[in-house]
């Protein structure tokens, strides 16, 4: 099977074989090959390098529409396969080019809105106050752009996922 | 046969979990209160018996103090443990646990009263002789005018801090450099604590610089005796909240040790405080040191004295609750054996801003071996609920030197896994290995100063190994998911035999 | 860069995830090797690299010398730690290490000889002065007439044990209380033996009465020094195994204490000791004590001194090994701070005769909170093979007294589960009640006296209202199931929402 | 619904009807009534029962053919529900009338048979030793009783479940 995987905006193609015997796998990331031994554990996944026996022990969590987190033993990174980005995509993708969404990592009250459409942010800037979990959180710009939306108002309250700002 | 002691815990997550355990080896009954969303939570699951209390806002449940005193007083429970948070350190609860013939664990309620309000507090300590860090002597009323506080914050001096007199956990408190940023600042933290604690009061203090935090804590009977406790060191700290803490600190010369141990005594002594509590202090780089607030209540630190002193302090709480009198050997209290670093690990992604992320922590992996104590109140397929605190669990590690205990601080974060939810482990993971944390040379400011420097900079940057390693394994779990083989969620539905025939068919 | 030194660890289980850590923690990498069945083990998962070297059985796997040095030497290993069984006391494969120029992280080929023929081992303890349990000499050829055993017999008198010359653990062991049943348990020890280690020689030694197990673990480097440790009582046995070891002994004097530490010593230096090594004793009731035999190499029970001294003895194995002084107090190691108790948590079904119960281990939940140690070898979700012994875990409990230690054993107990297979659990909660337990008035015949006094009755007796909530589970259990919510198995399969649908489709 | 739960011998009938609002069940254990919330978790089920707040903390692992280990916090008790007992049925259920099955409960080797049929043997008194996991473990008789069948012989491997002997 081949799976379009994105990992930090950089697409990957990957190429998953299983090998005669059961747990073995011929994984191919853009044309470099890894022979490995991957078994599901009631983490993740346990996988050995055929190649120098390195043991890599993961986990991947699936939300919806592809995206998984992915969490190795020292790093956890969000990716979508094959492509399907659903709408309720990542907020901070610095670096990417074209619109940027931002929209709420968790539920909330909006408390202060710091930007107008037309406004001009620098990466990091700050867009909008939200209050969740007793706690001020301060949302910056995934880059830098213009405003070009503002989807909420002072004091509504928010859904998850909910779109906020738009940034172009 | 005669029926047994019940306590009722008034709270949730880690630190029910850790009084529970305290009652257990006491032989105490325990009580749970849950709120709608932590029906499948630890604390529920471990008690002896348990009531629901409401729904999920805190305002609704573990702040109904109506609710609670019914249910401590229909479950047949004779003591109430507040935990840290929510009511702990609310004196009508005490007050009210009181009046329905509960023993509250805790200070009695006009200690709570007098120390709870920081500007009276700073005044306690005054009387006790122990100097204080300069600032404002009464709170601002709601409606005082800009220029007042203005002139006071001229008096005391920038940089300042404005501090909610009911504050803890950092809330209600900012950091004002320059006179233009004041007003503001003095807005956001009197709405912060009025949202936080019901009580919008705020006053100023100057921000020591290169400052340490420091504090004591203490143990007092209802017989006049009071022990204090070896230091811990609290100065890692974000926006005013402790992230990282330690026993003993390295800043401390024996003599100071002693000194402050005396003050913290005579604060607590002057007001008459009884149970467990913790005087703060603040260490400047000249060796003196100031009192800043006391913690009329258990604190999320405590394991690290624990750790230290082999003397576990939430028994004594229930005991000296119960009459009993305090026989620790004061020199033992003082004196730590190794060293001890305690970890708040929450369900924040440190990669933004430490935005909260709450969610199903699907599964859990909590590292074990030598040195290492797991405090947590979250068990694997429980959904951490977005109305409280975020923390999943406290990772206390200890060593018989600091060195020791950095170097099995970096193992145990490697290992810990918690899938499912983004946590500060990446973060914990960063800060284990910077050379100022390594060394003992920080302050309070120290993080901030950091964080900001690193404009949001990853904590972990991703090599193109690492993307490598994500590819193969989102591919490999989509893989298995194609093929119906649970991958990333390998708990097999039944027996043994099931699983192999499953396995079986795999190949 | 330098590259960094790897630590090929030759073992499974609790005992290579221990080694592992230690590695970790002094920055050296890990290898791990595994059999077949091992794929998902912990100690895999935990490994920096990780190498198949076969199928179940130990003896195609885990026993194969030429396998493990070969994958050694490949990985570019420099040291290699055996752990505890397996090949750990296997002087071929010390030798195997060092001819391949890999350093064997324990003591050298002709100690490991030396000592691990317990005959041979007798004649060490007394050429060092130290008194051993009267028995035979020489091990029994495999050909000796029964004659000629039962004569020796008669010399020693009964009762008296037939023991392994390569034992250990409890195999090859067998206790004869009159001569009608020496010639069967003669047998039956060489045939355990035979098959255990590959060598069916036994010999013969007197049985003391009401004796206790206690043993010295010490430590000795390359430049002569030896470290004896205060003392560990292992006494709580079942058929010559250990299940229960704690540290101090309640029945030993300070001056026993000593001269026990020094015999111990003495042993090690005669016979020119290196690394952990631990020389176990008995204790008659009038406070003699013999030497029993040594064991060359970590043991089992290792965490209990490790929790009393603060000493982390397998650093320091690695630490010897890599060419490092001993430089710990010996006043410091002699001298315990506390109380540690240790269960050695089975896969073993206690009310049949604790018959190994191996499967799917479907949920883990450990205890946590204070003096808690978690030494686990199982994760949620391996099933636990059948080919090697069913140990899923040490659980090492600490406490300011002997008192405070078992109170907490009991909580820990209590908290501890197990889903999916039958434990000794139910059996240790009904240990550390036992009031001989408490008081500690036992000797190395207590439990399997109790044992046979009991004739197979359950360790919870289950009540009517237990069998109540038996049923009542079992049918929400199957309800559950029957409407698809996954009783028993509640991980959910994907995030937080989709659990959150299902919940609501519940409704 | 309605299941008959076969505990140590006893049979229970159990009646288990959701109430209005999830989570909440009414139970009926042979008449009598328990209001109780059950909530699924990673371990097992979380009950919470609602006169006097009991809380218990089980597990329910499903074997095959309607047994399953439920484990309390302090015990561990093997049931069949619904009375579908599986051929693989628990070798001691003492003090039971009837035919005894004793099977193996583990895969291992038999190296002693001690028994014959016609062989009178008392409760608990051993039948047969099976090498298993390096250990030798005596079988025992369930009941006192004459047997009725060997069904292996000294030197056989067997797999778990595997008949051993019958005893009347």
């Amino acid at each position: 099977m081949k799976f379009e995987v994105d990992v930090a905006g950089r697409q990957r193609t990957v190429g998953v074989d299983r090998a005669a015997e059961g747990g073995k796998f011929r994984v191919v990331v853009d044309g470099q090959v890894h022979e490995l031994e991957a078994q599901p554990t009631a983490l993740g996944l346990s996988v050995v390098f055929q190649a120098g026996g390195r043991s890599l022990d993961a986990a991947a969590t699936e939300r919806s529409g592809g995206e998984w987190l992915i969490q190795l033993p020292h790093l956890d990174v969000a990716v979508v396969v094959d492509g399907q980005r659903h709408a309720r995509g990542r907020q901070n993708r610095a670096g990417a080019d074209g619109e940027q969404r931002v929209t709420a990592p968790m539920p909330g009250r909006v408390l202060r809105v710091l930007v107008k459409p037309g406004d001009k942010v620098e990466h990091r800037q700050g867009l909008l106050v939200v209050e969740a979990m007793k706690m001020e959180n301060e949302l910056t710009a995934p880059k830098a752009g213009t405003v070009t939306e503002v989807a909420v108002t002072e004091g509504s309250s928010v859904e998850a996922g909910r779109l906020l700002v738009v940034i172009e | 046969m005669t029926r047994r002691t019940k306590v009722l815990i008034a709270n949730r997550g880690e630190i029910a979990v850790r009084v529970m355990r305290a009652c257990r080896e006491l032989g105490l009954g325990t009580v749970a209160v849950y709120s709608e969303c932590d029906r499948t939570a630890l604390h529920v699951r471990l008690a002896d018996e348990a009531h629901a209390i409401g729904p999920g806002p805190a305002a609704d449940s573990y702040l109904r103090i109506d609710k609670i005193v019914d249910v401590a007083v229909r479950s047949g429970a004779s003591l109430v443990h507040p935990g840290y948070g929510f009511l702990a350190e609310n004196e009508d609860f005490a007050q009210a646990c009181a009046d329905a013939g509960l023993t509250f664990v805790g200070p009695s309620p006009s200690a709570i009263a007098q120390m709870g309000s920081k500007t009276a507090a700073r005044r306690v300590a005054t009387a006790a002789g122990v100097p204080v860090v300069p600032g404002t002597e009464d709170p601002f009323a709601d409606d005082a005018p800009d220029a007042m506080i203005a002139a006071e914050a001229r008096r005391i001096g920038y940089p300042l801090l404005v501090k909610a007199v009911a504050g803890g956990g950092g809330k209600g408190m900012r950091t004002v450099r320059s006179p233009a940023d004041l007003s503001a600042a003095i807005q956001t933290a009197r709405s912060e604590a009025g949202s936080a604690f019901g009580d919008a009061a705020v006053y100023l203090e100057r921000l020591l610089l290169k400052a340490r935090h420091i504090e004591i804590q203490l143990l007092a009977d209802t017989f006049g005796t009071v022990v204090p406790f070896v230091e811990r060191e609290c100065s890692i700290q974000r926006r005013h909240q402790k992230v990282v803490e330690e026993s003993p600190s390295l800043a401390l010369t024996e003599p100071t040790r002693r000194a402050m141990a005396e003050c913290a005594a005579a604060v607590a002594r002057t007001v008459g405080y009884t149970s467990a509590g913790t005087i703060e202090f603040l260490l400047d780089e000249d060796g003196d040191f100031y009192f800043l607030e006391m913690n009329t209540r258990l604190q999320v630190e405590h394991p690290v004295t624990e750790v230290v002193t082999g003397i576990d302090l939430v028994q004594w709480q229930l005991r000296i609750a119960l009459g009993e009198r305090l026989t620790i050997d004061p020199a033992r209290a003082i004196t730590p054996r190794g060293h001890a670093i305690e970890c708040r690990l929450y369900a924040e992604d440190p990669d933004q801003g430490f935005m909260p992320s709450p969610g199903l922590v699907r599964a859990l992996s909590v590292p074990g071996g030598p040195g290492v104590r797991d405090d947590r109140g979250v068990a694997a397929g429980f959904e951490i609920p977005l109305f409280y605190d975020s923390m999943i669990a406290k990772l206390i590690v200890s060593g018989d030197s600091r060195a020791e205990a950095i170097s099995r601080l970096s193992r145990v974060l490697d290992e810990y896994r918690v899938i499912g939810v983004r946590t500060t482990l990446p973060f914990f993971r960063w800060l284990a290995a910077r050379p100022e944390f390594i060394s003992g040379q920080f302050d309070t400011t120290y993080l901030d100063t950091l964080l900001a420097e690193r404009k949001g900079q990853a904590f972990v940057e991703a090599t193109s190994d690492d993307a490598d390693d994500v590819a193969i394994v989102a591919a490999l779990a989509a893989w298995f998911r194609a093929h119906q083989a649970s991958a990333g969620v390998a708990t097999p539905a039944a027996g043994g035999w099931r699983r192999a025939a499953r396995t079986e068919a795999l190949r």
